[in-house]
């Protein structure tokens, strides 16, 4: 009897796999069409590296402390600092981002302290030929002339200047408050059950 | 069996050539020297109250001006305690004996540290490389100092 | 072409098999040289390194958080378990506490990601045993907990969530909705996946009793994670060393019995389950409080020392054995992974049996390359 | 309307006339009508593969809660034709080792049993390419060459992935054959003909008269094992992608691999359509007021429907081992036929 027994079972579980996969097969896709329809990128997406500008003034709030490069776990990034002989500031001579080797950790983003740097949500930058992928200042700050930010609080003059090395500490907590990732996340995972 | 009972049980066997290493972490720390290296790893094996059937870790480590290193973290599945077992090695010509006839895991970890230490270890079944290129010859690139192509190492400031 | 001479006996011979580097069931990039007679392998030698980046060399090289971002890329489908293991492992070195909220965040992102690694695993174990449409559904939840990932951390596989004293950021306010609704969802979803294949007759058929993995051996080759336990052995670091808040949590540790694929894959199954209650009860118990990471120093310098501790990966073990000079980046870094121990049990127990199981052995073992060569 | 049966005949006969009027004999006329239909056939193999691989992967894309193709035309319709358009333009990549001459002709067999089969198939009232009165004879004698030209494909590739696969599958057709044979004698036995013609008129246009019911398990056997003949998952053994990456034809490029997949495509509507033929009635409709549906439309509805439930299998199921699946031809396929021609067998000798 024990066979005959296996055997409808082993019948009835066959049918039951196929009801499974049936069950799907009217059901609405979860895919999306992917050049036509696009996915919205949540607030703290993590991908190309651009350089921020002021709002008003448009001039980039890089003062090239070079913190992000010394910081930088793949030595993608390259600043040169020069220093204006009459007004004192600093700013970057040449900013360049290697993207070939850039692994989008989002370390520079995190340690710099003036807002100089972020990650975006932008995600498609394919280029035929390998070199374009260096972006160089110019390119950097076109790409970041429209992103969004709230601005920390603004530092001391005095302070940043040495604050080459000290940053580091103030990571997470900050930022996490300013940014609320609200409206522009994910739409409602909920719905691709239905 | 506490961290305590683990070191007085390894004493009273190897003695002399035992040499308990203090810190503030909570698993045994013992240097074994070389001649005895084998003997130990199949006393921690085989003995009923220490029981470490579980070769969890194997490495080595290298200490340009003083010697190379082998290190083994050694656990057990019943007794659930745990000792690092380290075994200093000559720093020009590091050599001791395969472990893999004691613990089966130790044969990739050996050929591991074989290729990327330059570690030799007599009596191995498989002495083939494991991880690197078949016709690797840039050296032993864990080996502090190493330099080879492309390798960038961390400016200093 | 000459033609056979009537009467002369027929060369028999065994031959060599190269299955890999560029195979579709060695999940990567693993090279097997199989000796073979007809379907039957005689023996069986695997060849790794093709992924070999020498990431122990690099984190010599790094401070060591520059070198949290590397240890995404050890095992890049439970990033945040790898996040996890070398920030255990450097807290215990600095004897670090970590603030509670960032633990329970770590416990959620960790068995969320657990979920996502055994997703993978079932998609592409029963891709092997030749049914697609499992690996589909799979990856169709996994993309749900990414979703919960990338609203969190900005990413979808490399996270980098994870750091040293901490996590990276607190979890955006709608997370907390979408991954109740995710576990929920997902509980009938793993019934499905269970009514596909679990009691199928043709998948038990190719599961039960194959690839039989004795205790004696698995321990002797240090194999760890649902491997060991699918030969019916309860050893779990989270049970057996509780690292992080994982006292705190009620949760069972789903055993095998003969371990054979069959276990294996039940084992896992049950882990879904398992993870979705650790997952509904830390966000129950989820403290309020705003520090998420411990205070540090600005330049991170441990105290001169070494450590060694482990976690449990979705895969088994990962361990590190850190030594320290004191210096801001570590002296050397030795990563124990599961993968690398598990892959060593696929030789003894696929030996004599045929091409199809070693492909169902090798799926069942739920080896990843990238963690083998590191 | 609709209905071919009468026009063709009709046609048939007049051009008869015409040919006797000038003096030619019928046989040349016989052979035109013969091209005639090849022709016709190979257009019916196009336009169905075209259309079955299309199906195919929208099955299996709404199985997996995705939408498969939706760029070439509307909702993909055309996504075959542009890969078929792609496949002719690649390149023909023969391995340097390759046994050249049956490495050419082994696709060539593999597409010409597959067309061959379809010459006896009664696509509807009239609608058959040649009537034979062994008909169904025929195709199990032309549908075992499939076997011979999978084997030389794996053996002409050079290739131990391609060898092994060869090696499965002809193990494999050669294994379900029989079972295949026995379970369609029993349709055979009912209908007391064995050309499809005369079966499918024996069935009656009353759905519970067709001989799905009384050779219930006959229509399980053969529904089994023409899904192993075809090379279908659960028994798609010699093509096993994750096991032999693709079997016998790994080798293959460009237009000789699509045969191949044509070939098999082909095949799986050919043991669908005659499963419809022996067991679900052919071109008659349930019932005689569904008649005003021209037959053509329930043969192919029923084939499809077939069709659908194999490609369902093949999104649902796990692959057997070689072993099991020779164990579970010879073991439990086989009795089980046997058993099911006794049956028959009986019920003939007391009802028939």
């Amino acid at each position: 009897m024990g066979i005959a027994t296996a055997t409808i079972k082993g019948f009835w579980n066959l049918i039951l796999g196929l009801f499974t996969t049936g069950k799907y097969l009217p059901r609405k896709s979860v895919t999306l069409q992917y050049p036509d329809e696009r996915w919205n990128m949540p607030e703290r997406s993590r991908g190309v590296v651009v350089l921020l500008s002021d709002p008003q003034t448009g001039e980039l709030n890089c003062n090239a402390c070079q913190v992000c490069m010394k910081q930088c776990p793949v030595h993608a990034i390259n600043v040169d600092q020069i220093k204006d002989p009459e007004t004192k500031k600093r700013y970057p001579g040449n900013f360049t981002i290697d993207n070939t080797i850039c692994c989008f950790c989002g370390i520079c983003e995190e340690v710099c302290n003036f807002d100089a740097i972020k990650l975006t949500g932008k995600y498609e930058f394919s280029v035929f030929n390998k070199e374009e992928l260096i972006y160089n200042k110019e390119k950097l700050q076109e790409l970041g002339r429209d992103v969004k930010y709230t601005p920390r609080k603004k530092k001391k003059a005095s302070d940043e200047d040495e604050k080459t090395e000290k940053k580091e500490a103030k990571p997470a907590e900050e930022k996490s408050e300013t940014k609320t990732a609200g409206e522009k996340t994910e739409s409602n995972p909920e719905e691709k059950d239905s | 069996m506490t961290k305590q009972e683990i070191t007085e049980k390894f004493k009273t066997r190897f003695g002399p050539d035992l040499e308990v290493l203090e810190t503030g972490q909570p698993e045994t720390y013992l240097y074994i020297s070389e001649s005895r290296y084998h003997e130990l790893c199949e006393f921690a094996k085989n003995d009923p109250d220490l029981d470490f059937d579980y070769l969890f870790n194997f490495g080595g480590a290298h200490y340009p001006e003083e010697r190379f290193e082998i290190v083994l973290c050694l656990s057990s599945h019943e007794k659930r305690h745990n000792a690092i077992i380290k075994v200093k090695l000559d720093k020009d010509n590091p050599e001791t004996v395969t472990i893999s006839d004691v613990w089966e895991a130790a044969n990739w970890f050996e050929r591991e540290a074989m290729e990327l230490f330059g570690i030799k270890f007599k009596n191995h079944p498989d002495p083939r490389p494991l991880l690197l290129v078949e016709d690797w010859d840039h050296g032993y690139p864990m080996r502090k100092g190493w330099t080879g192509p492309d390798f960038i190492p961390m400016p200093e400031e | 072409m000459e033609s056979a001479t009537y009467g002369k006996k027929l060369r028999e011979e065994e031959f060599l098999i190269n299955m890999g580097p560029q195979h579709p069931s060695t999940h990567g990039v693993l090279r097997l040289v199989l000796k073979m007679e007809g379907e039957f392998i005689r023996e069986l030698t695997p060849h790794v390194g093709y992924l070999h980046r020498s990431i122990e060399k690099i984190a010599e090289n790094r401070t060591y958080n520059q070198f949290m971002p590397f240890t995404d890329r050890i095992d890049y489908c439970a990033s945040m378990p790898s996040n996890l293991a070398f920030a255990v492992a450097v807290e215990k070195l600095a004897e670090m506490e970590v603030p509670e909220r960032a633990e329970y965040l770590r416990v959620i992102m960790v068995e969320l990601n657990r979920i996502a690694s055994h997703l993978i695993w079932l998609g592409t174990m029963s891709l092997d045993l030749g049914a697609v449409t499992p690996f589909l559904y799979a990856f169709r939840e996994r993309e749900w907990i990414l979703d919960l990932f990338e609203m969190t951390c900005g990413q979808r596989l490399t996270y980098h969530y994870i750091r040293v004293g901490g996590v990276s950021r607190d979890i955006p306010p709608e997370f907390e909705k979408s991954c109740r609704a995710f576990i929920k969802s997902f509980r009938k979803k793993v019934d499905d996946y269970e009514a596909i294949l679990t009691e199928n007759p043709i998948f038990l058929s190719r599961t039960k009793g194959i690839g039989i993995l004795p205790l004696d051996l698995a321990k002797d080759l240090g194999a760890s994670g649902p491997t060991i336990r699918g030969s019916n052995y309860e050893w779990d670091i989270r049970k057996v060393e509780p690292y992080s808040v994982y006292n705190k949590f009620d949760f069972k540790i789903p055993t095998g019995k003969n371990g054979d694929v069959w276990d294996r894959y039940m084992v896992r199954i049950e882990e879904f389950r398992q993870s979705c209650n650790i997952v509904e009860q830390a966000l129950d118990g989820l403290p309020e409080s705003d520090t998420i990471r411990a205070k540090m120093k600005a330049v991170f310098r441990p105290p001169a020392g070494e450590v060694f501790s482990r976690i449990e990966a979705p895969r088994g073990e990962m361990g590190y054995y850190i030594v320290s000079a004191g210096d801001k980046k570590p002296y050397r870094v030795k990563i124990r992974t599961a993968s690398y121990n598990n892959l060593q049990c696929l030789g003894p127990i696929s030996i004599g049996l045929k091409i199809a199981d070693l492909v169902a052995i090798f799926g069942s073992l739920d080896v990843i390359l990238p963690e083998v060569d590191r | 309307m609709l209905e071919f049966d009468g026009l063709l005949l009709n046609i048939y006969n007049s051009l008869s006339l015409w040919f006797e009027s000038l003096g030619v004999p019928l046989i040349w006329l016989d052979l035109l009508v013969m091209v005639f239909a090849g022709a016709v056939i190979l257009g019916v193999i196009a336009v169905s593969v075209l259309f079955l691989v299309w199906w195919e992967r929208k099955v299996s894309a709404h199985i997996q809660d995705r939408l498969g193709p939706m760029r070439t035309g509307k909702h993909g319709v055309l996504q075959t034709l542009a890969d078929g358009i792609k496949l002719l333009q690649k390149e023909d990549i023969v391995p340097r080792v390759a046994d050249k001459k049956v490495y050419f002709w082994a696709p060539v067999v593999c597409f010409v049993t597959a067309y061959m089969a379809y010459i006896v198939i009664p696509f509807g009232k009239g609608l058959i390419a040649r009537d034979l009165n062994i008909g169904i004879f025929y195709i199990v004698a032309i549908t075992s060459f499939t076997i011979i030209s999978l084997l030389m494909a794996g053996w002409a590739s050079n290739n131990k992935y391609a060898l092994l696969g060869g090696m499965r599958s002809a193990a494999q057709i050669v294994s379900y054959e029989v079972p295949l044979t026995l379970a369609v004698i029993g349709a055979v036995m009912l209908a007391g003909s064995l050309s499809m013609v005369d079966i499918v008129k024996a069935q009656g246009p009353y759905f519970w008269r067709w001989y799905w019911l009384p050779q219930i398990l006959g229509f399980g056997i053969y529904f089994v094992a023409a899904t192993a003949e075809a090379n279908r998952t659960p028994f798609d053994l010699p093509e096993a992608e994750q096991e032999l990456v693709a079997g016998f034809n790994v080798e293959y490029s460009g237009m000789k691999f699509a045969m191949f997949f044509l070939a098999e495509f082909a095949n799986m509507f050919t043991v669908s359509a005659i499963a419809t033929t022996l067991f679900l009635g052919g071109w008659q409709p349930p019932l005689p007021g569904l008649s005003f549906i021209p037959s053509w439309i329930w043969f192919f509805g029923k084939t499809l429907f077939l069709v659908f439930v194999i490609m369902w299998f093949r999104w649902t199921y796990p692959r057997l081992r070689v072993d099991q699946l020779m164990g579970f031809a010879w073991k439990f396929l086989l009795p089980l036929a046997f058993a099911n021609l006794f049956l028959t067998g009986l019920g003939v000798y007391f009802f028939g």
